[in-house]
């Protein structure tokens, strides 16, 4: 299948996702969800789940999935960054299912795939930014199985995961371990996060139980790589419909007798946020595929996509409020939630520096 | 009289007046009897007539002694604009306490149409006897639940191009018919307003300028609140330059252990020259002024600013790195990188966006032609709105 | 005729015909001859009267075995062009001849005054008889002093607005009245020329479609030219992207000793990720024309390239360093640092520049009002020039 | 005196440079002297000597100068760069004499400087882009007095000097050495600028005599300092005069029936030209001033207005190219002209990262 041929039945799909998230995810219930403690709604993860099987789209079916591919992942992606949705998705479809999968462990993947594609989990990744997973958390075996300890301080949806699959350093190097809701000594602090929309939490272990699974850092970075990949989608889908609000307000908002975007100043930059923006879209389309494929140079590749697709957000996002004037300085108007996603998610798991650096060096630079 | 004769006259009456102690209602009371709160201006009006000169004479003398009050002829946009176009029995009333700071102020200039393109205010003001009535929106109004007059610009007159249908009023903000709401900004701050009004009343009496003409009056309260930014501009920088190389991008980047990274430090050396740069284009601006010769870099440094805040909050951004994904008194390195993110916006957007900006230096200053204006000779009922 | 068959019958007949040792000019005629030098074209014009889906079987056929000379129904744009607007006279005597490759071509659009603003054109023809006499200036012609006949838009009405009073002319080269000059680019190369057009005729069968009406001509000849650079602009992108990692500017950064400073591997993943995005935007580009939807990916290309280029440009001297202050063959890294400094306004201005570019993707691809035109509606001979 | 004061003689001072050169150095004659092999009229040299005392304008009275300060010498160092005047005036004046002077060698300033002040001598400093000077010389003291031996790459002005000033290594340090014109085993190449306008050459020494200078490392670090503050005023110089260019054009070249000014695209950028032109003649005027005043973070202000006067010359001479359109691609247009200045002086005595860096490190950063 050639990169960037589109069948007629992901088309489908995203028009169905759109339609979904048009109708339950508005911008007013996003901002609702903003203020709520829980950051999204349960009702409708478990539509998602039901209605559209969003979480077991790239599951198996043996494990209750639809077995798709990342190239579908990256249209629903792009379809939840273009609404902002307010959901652990993310976390347990980009992260722990991943990771679950890529860890090889079909023990695992029974237990806790099926869960996640209903709609009845919530899972994450204990990683934090960049770096090296794991560095944050001690595994040690006991008499009594595997004991964890440490602190990971920026985890995805940490406050509310049924299931929070841990990468600690043993004797052996890293391993990996699921968590449970109840675990004794699991301690999770809510952050106030600068994007709402999306949260994250201090996670520490004292003495936790974990049960390891099969895999180790080679999973881990898998995973990382097919986040990035996932992100890189989310992020596209934002860049794409923060321009399409400039654009609108450009043909719509008159000054001195004119629409501002026949402005050459507005006109102009709108153009070059066309570029940003398409470029982005076109790169997390391209690894989705290259993910499906199995590409040798994934790992470059999700880099690559992590930084590019950042720089093209956070560009478009900015200039979006610019365009805007006064109204963008608002907070009513929606235009800053964008660019608060953007400065956010350029972050998430190492930001455009590191990535760029990586990027060489997974070229062989 | 000569400057000495005023040096020493100013110097002897603040060596018997002036004490820092003083309660600041009782000082300016007494800066404002002597005639020095606006020494340029007519005894008449509360002033010594003094040239510009000898004007900046009395600036110094209270500067030396750090003591406020003078200078209001050049900063006290409020009542300069009362006293250029008001009216005799208002100046009596209302010019001793503005300079006083006795009334509260505020700007009803900003509409939601009429952003960038100020002209195309729709609030509209009907005349009713020997007052008019108000009826319309403001926003971006600083301090309105405080203010005790608005300077407002209304629209009378529908059947002329935009420039030409505006009033310019001294508005009684504390009356029925006025209602202020907050406006929740981009940095969860709210330091501005949306201003309703309806119904409210202005008496004639408090019109500055002719019926008709209030551009022309905004334009000269507009340069008065220029030269009012430019001295704050000025008066921010240091001379030497180098005081703000101790700064705290390099402190932030010490904190966080990444004053060694190559990559930091080309950003760090940007913004300290776009930092010093700044600087120095004020100074020169300020000696080309003083020199008696017109700057045109006066001009460039609002967009200079806004070059530098963004870029800065770039790179605090980056040093902040992941920490920079939160908020709130946890995380005040992440904080302040997003307030900074966000807040830079306060200028690139406010009082003109840099789009703005470019055009006026564009034309103004370079001298370069105008764009076509569609709505220029159209009668403001047939402008096209938004 | 079926898919299948039509196949089958290309590559038998490639199968007889084609050898790569073929002189050009004889393989060409026995193309044209055979029908398929432009098989979507009717029978009577030297093709097959395929449809494009049928055409394109054709032309993967030979692409198949690597022979020339197909397609030109999309790619000729001096045939297309004759074809769609040339009298029957002309059409016989020239097509197979363009088709056969054997006269050879050049583009007198430009002008001096008409550069972005290409109906602009002060070139004029006078009617006289059964011929036209053009008087006038063109710039930025490639091939010129080779060419047999010129591509031409001329002035014809200067009573009407511009887009109106213009004709569009086969004009014969090979005459006195043509003078030809080359252009000293700032790359130090000479690949255009200026063309002094004094009293030089063109016979009225040369005109393409009617008087007045050339303006639409240029839209569709442009048209076919955008398209065949677009063919090729796609046809140089690898498929994996990655196979352009290897890349010149790694290389050169090996060379100098530059791969393991931090600052430079910056900006290096920078260049690769513009260069990998142009070339995936391409390939999307295709897909979705492939898919039978608009692309609004494709005419984002030119403005993608001229950023690439100017931007890696700049990293490749910052790589050269104090080598980039010399040019010539002793020094080859600093003397390709400035060429493809230069050369990048090439791409930046050529073919309408940058600016123009964003116009058209704000206006054609994002749907945004045009500017006011101010020349839109005047008599030419009344429109304002420089 | 306050940094940004004007006295009457400097305008003065201005007014008669700019009158010169308009004379003197138009812009055809700035391309007959591109194309010839010394590179600039001697007659003209002397003339700036005898008729406005240019290169004596900073040397002590005592030895034939106007013992004018920096400020003075940048005046004339903007008009230059406006001009794009080809002659060795940057290396006779801003590396050479300055050496003399930093140098505190009596002798040899006694020597050398009535030469260059009365324009009889060309003089250059045999230093290179970055890096330690000295790098590329070896001297030894032999029977018969000093010999130097080695290679510098990049000379301003090598092929025409008649005196030229070597920092080379010596066992006790880097130490300073005048070589005359005549010397046995100076060997000269002209090199190809791309700058034609300005010259450089490369050196070789082959046991050639050199008389020895006091002075040493510190006072070719304290010249190249003062060579930088030069640099950035002839750079500043030529931002200004570049910018004019495209003013003059936006407002004259109509297309479309308006002026090319009067687009928001050409308006716009002139706005952002005219920011980085002033903001370059403001710092490389405070950096002259400062070097006047002795000012002790002359090394750190140095680098500064180097890379940001560097930085703002090619922005703005680039952009000029881009303004003229078609026109700005042709040799014939003086556009490129500024470009290649912009380009190659953004390079001389080490390029902008090398400043950048420099400069953190000279204010303890």
């Amino acid at each position: 299948m050639p990169a960037f041929a589109v069948t007629p039945e992901q088309q489908d799909l995203r028009a169905s996702v759109r339609r979904f998230l048009a109708d339950r995810s508005p911008e007013a219930e996003v901002r609702r969800l903003s203020d709520t403690e829980q950051g999204f709604d349960p009702d409708v993860w478990k539509r998602m789940a039901g209605q559209l099987g969003l979480q077991g789209l790239g599951i198996p079916e043996e494990f209750g999935g639809a077995g798709a591919g990342h190239v579908e992942l990256g249209i629903v992606l792009e379809e939840m960054g273009r609404a902002l949705l307010c959901a652990p998705f993310l976390s347990t479809v980009g992260l722990a299912a991943n990771l679950l999968l890529t860890s090889g462990d079909r023990a695992a993947q029974a237990r806790y795939l099926p869960g996640i594609a209903e709609g009845g989990t919530v899972a994450t990744v204990a990683v934090s930014a960049a770096g090296l997973p794991g560095a944050g958390v001690v595994a040690r075996r006991t008499d009594d199985g595997w004991r964890l300890t440490g602190t990971e301080p920026y985890v995805l949806d940490g406050h509310v995961a049924d299931l929070v699959l841990v990468p600690a350093r043993t004797t052996a190097g890293v391993a990996l371990f699921a968590v449970e809701r109840e675990a004794s000594g699991l301690g999770r602090t809510l952050l106030t996060t600068a994007d709402r929309t999306r949260r994250q939490a201090r996670l520490t272990f004292t003495d936790t139980p974990g049960a390891p699974l099969d895999g180790g850092l080679p999973a881990v970075e898998r995973m990382l790589d097919l986040a990035a990949i996932a992100l890189a989608s989310e992020q596209a889908g934002g860049a794409a419909r923060a321009l399409e609000m400039s654009v609108g307000y450009a043909k719509t908002r008159v000054q001195f007798g004119r629409a501002i975007g026949s402005f050459q100043a507005v006109k102009h930059l709108c153009a070059d946020l066309l570029l940003e923006s398409e470029s982005a879209t076109s790169a997390a389309r391209y690894a989705a595929s290259a993910a499906d494929e199995d590409a040798p140079d994934l790992p470059a590749l999700a880099s690559l996509v992590r930084f590019s697709c950042s720089d093209s957000f956070v560009k478009v996002a900015a200039d979006t409020i610019q365009i805007h004037g006064g109204i963008g300085f608002t907070w009513e108007h929606p235009a800053h939630l964008y660019l608060r996603r953007a400065r956010t998610s350029a972050l998430l798991l190492g930001d455009p520096a590191f990535h760029r650096e990586r990027y060489l060096r997974r070229t062989g630079v | 009289m000569s400057a000495t004769d005023l040096r020493n006259e100013v110097s002897a009456w603040l060596a018997a007046e002036w004490d820092p102690a003083r309660p600041t209602k009782e000082w300016l009371a007494a800066v404002v009897e002597a005639g020095w709160a606006a020494p340029r201006w007519p005894r008449e009006w509360f002033g010594r007539g003094l040239s510009d000169e000898l004007g900046h004479v009395v600036e110094e003398e209270f500067r030396n002694v750090g003591a406020p009050g003078t200078g209001q002829d050049r900063h006290n946009l409020y009542a300069a604009t009362v006293l250029t176009f008001g009216g005799d029995e208002l100046k009596r009333r209302l010019i001793g306490p503005m300079l006083r700071d006795e009334v509260s102020m505020c700007l009803l200039y900003s509409e939601p149409d009429a952003g960038s393109d100020l002209a195309a205010v729709r609030t509209r003001a009907d005349r009713d006897g020997d007052r008019w009535i108000v009826n319309g929106q403001k926003v971006w109004t600083s301090s309105a639940a405080t203010a005790d007059y608005g300077m407002l610009v209304a629209r009378t007159n529908w059947d002329v191009p935009k420039h030409r249908g505006i009033t310019f009023f001294l508005f009684p903000m504390k009356q029925a018919g006025v209602e202020v709401r907050p406006l929740h900004q981009i940095t969860d701050e709210a330091h501005f307003n949306e201003v309703f009004l309806t119904d409210a009343a202005v008496p004639d009496a408090h019109r500055l300028g002719d019926v008709d003409r209030g551009w022309g009056v905004l334009q000269t309260a507009l340069a008065y609140e220029r030269s009012v930014m430019g001295d704050r501009a000025r008066a921010g920088r240091g001379t030497t330059g180098m005081a703000e190389m101790g700064d705290e991008l390099v402190a932030l980047a010490r904190e966080t252990g990444r004053i060694d990274d190559p990559v930091v430090r080309q950003d760090l050396a940007r913004v300290a020259a776009l930092r010093l740069g700044n600087g120095w284009n004020n100074q020169r601006a300020k000696a080309e002024v003083e020199q008696g010769s017109s700057s045109s870099v006066m001009s460039l440094g609002k967009l200079a600013m806004s070059r530098l805040l963004h870029e800065s909050a770039r790179v605090r951004t980056s040093l902040a790195g992941a920490r920079a994904m939160l908020e709130g008194p946890d995380e005040p390195v992440g904080d302040e990188a997003n307030f900074l993110a966000f807040n830079a916006y306060f200028t690139s957007i406010g009082g003109g966006t840099d789009q703005i900006q470019r055009t006026i230096i564009g034309e103004r200053i370079l001298g370069l032609p105008k764009e076509p204006e569609v709505d220029r000779d159209l009668p403001f009922s047939e402008v096209r709105r938004g």
